[in-house]
């Protein structure tokens, strides 16, 4: 067995054992300072890449799961996850798009208040997590999104979320107040 | 119940703002391009319909009515340019907000339809897990062992009791010093003539008290004469001749 | 992709995903009755020799293992630094100045008994070590220094102690109330 062989071994055994996604560092601590993780990991993205079971990156962490479209096979007999409310949603995914973002924020985009609750279970969940406090008077608590919420939605990072890149051209990411102030200097040079 | 009771359940609806998306949604597939105006009256008509069937309509839903209700009036009436902003800058307004739940609605219909962990794609059923085996490194100092042994020392050395010298002239010492000193004097002599030349101090007071003391003892006996002219006078001792 | 393939990765990830070692029978009401479960099996086995993960049978049933060459990988060490106990210190000490002593020397000299423990923690930590047993009855182990003591407190050999004359005139063998003492009357005199 070659050296590189090794350390892909090692690896793959690392990440078969691990109870949770593991970082590039996070493998390091266990096969050694020196391996080319990075580089044993690209192999092994390959050699699984249509196999059962795939190896996946989620927000810089690394784990292995069972390929997509088996979903079918494996949902037997486990327990539904929990529905999400609409509100959760819709919550989640403002937080998820606009990130950092203050709960008046979320509530002036869904024009209803956030329920207390509705915070708490996406907090709960892992998906969530305070990211300090905007300074502005009141400094209200701001709320970003998780690795944990990158891994569960399949999301190798930020850039990956659904449409990101639309929405931002459309400038439906911006504020009301910027948008209404870009629409009227359009209609302005239109004229 | 027919199709208009369950439509009219406002409580399917998450304020005002929703029940409006969900109104312009069936106008136009494209947000830009609905009608505030007719988007005004179905919402208007809607919440007449709710009323008159006797339904409670929550509060922000008649707020948002009757801003609608002047809205719908100032694009309709002739425009004031005095006023502003203008009707048509508060449509765009609600025009924009409206995109934007409908946008996040359905980036979060299109989130939660991913191939989620635990529902669609699962980690190891049975993973062995990872270990972190800790060792402690022991750190101290050498002043710490010097330092320890010397309380150690301290703590276990025999403890001798040794009572410190006191500079006092005992009752005995006294009595034979003034009893000798005696022998040698005829005349009357002062007291203080009886204590040690160089005795000072702390030693002086003790050696003075005993002497007196001392005197007392003496004259008790019969053995001296005591002679003192009036309280604080000075004392003069005489042996009995 | 053929049906066996399908077959194989289907029979992949439902044992991956399994939380308990699986039957041929277990693996068949996910992948389906008709499905060459023993020959999937069979293939998986060989695919993973020598890999960093390997499939196993053990009783009957089937699961994914890692390599047990690469257990040692599964832990990994975290040093601590932890500050000596006093009665580690004053153990230590004894055993330096009075080296080699039994237990029972130690707790005469400390007037305190020597926990288990102590004499543990200064034998991990290499700086003591047992040296015989004492001739007398009950033969009692005895302990004395290391050379791993003597480099970690940098002492070229145990005569570079300071003797008791020394510890005296530092004011080190000062009985505590009397240190205490003469500290306040010296600061009496500093003001």
């Amino acid at each position: 067995m070659t050296p590189a062989d090794s350390i892909e071994r090692a690896v793959e055994a690392v990440l078969f054992a691990a109870e949770a996604p593991l970082t590039a560092q996070d493998i390091r601590l266990h096969v050694g300072t020196a391996a080319d993780v990075e580089g044993a990991l690209a192999t092994l993205v390959a050699r699984y890449a249509g196999r059962g079971v795939e190896l996946v990156e989620r927000g810089g962490r690394w784990h292995f799961q069972t390929a997509a479209d088996l979903a079918h096979l494996l949902r037997r007999d486990r327990e539904e996850t929990r529905k999400l409310s609409r509100a959760g949603i819709e919550t989640l995914a403002i937080i998820a798009y606009h990130e950092p973002v203050s709960r008046a924020e979320i509530e002036a985009i869904r024009g209803v208040q956030v329920a207390k609750g509705t915070l708490d279970v996406l907090l709960e969940a892992g998906w969530i997590r305070p990211a300090g406090r905007r300074e502005v008077p009141g400094r209200p608590l701001i709320y970003a999104t998780t690795a944990g919420f990158l891994s569960h939605f399949g999301l190798a990072s930020r850039r990956d979320l659904p449409g990101l890149d639309d929405l931002r051209a459309a400038g439906l990411l911006d504020p009301v107040d910027l948008a209404f102030e870009n629409a009227v200097e359009k209609s302005d040079e239109d004229d | 119940m027919d199709a208009d009771t369950l439509t009219l359940d406002l409580d399917g609806w998450e304020g005002p703002l929703d029940l409006l998306l969900a109104l312009a949604r069936n106008q136009k597939v494209d947000l830009k391009a609905i009608s505030i105006l007719a988007l005004v009256e179905q919402y208007l008509a809607f919440l007449d319909q709710a009323r008159s069937l006797k339904l409670e309509v929550a509060a922000d839903y008649l707020v948002m009515a009757a801003w609608l209700a002047y809205l719908k009036s100032a694009l309709l009436l002739p425009r004031n340019p005095e006023e502003t902003p203008s009707p048509e800058d508060l449509a765009l307004r609600l025009q924009l907000r409206l995109e934007r739940l409908n946008a996040m609605r359905e980036a979060g219909a299109r989130l939660v339809a991913r191939d989620r962990l635990g529902r669609d794609v699962f980690p190891r059923g049975a993973p062995e897990g990872l270990k972190a085996v800790r060792h402690a490194r022991w750190e101290a100092e050498i002043y710490d062992i010097i330092a320890a042994y010397g309380r150690i020392s301290a703590r276990s050395r025999p403890v001798m009791h040794v009572v410190a010298h006191r500079d006092v002239m005992t009752l005995e010492e006294a009595l034979a010093r003034v009893s000798s000193l005696l022998e040698t004097t005829v005349t009357w002599a002062m007291i203080e003539k009886f204590l040690p030349a160089d005795a000072t101090g702390g030693y002086r007071k003790s050696a003075l008290a005993s002497s007196f003391v001392a005197a007392l003892e003496l004259a008790k006996q019969g053995k001296i004469d005591l002679r003192q002219a009036s309280p604080f006078a000075p004392l003069y001792l005489r042996a009995v001749s």
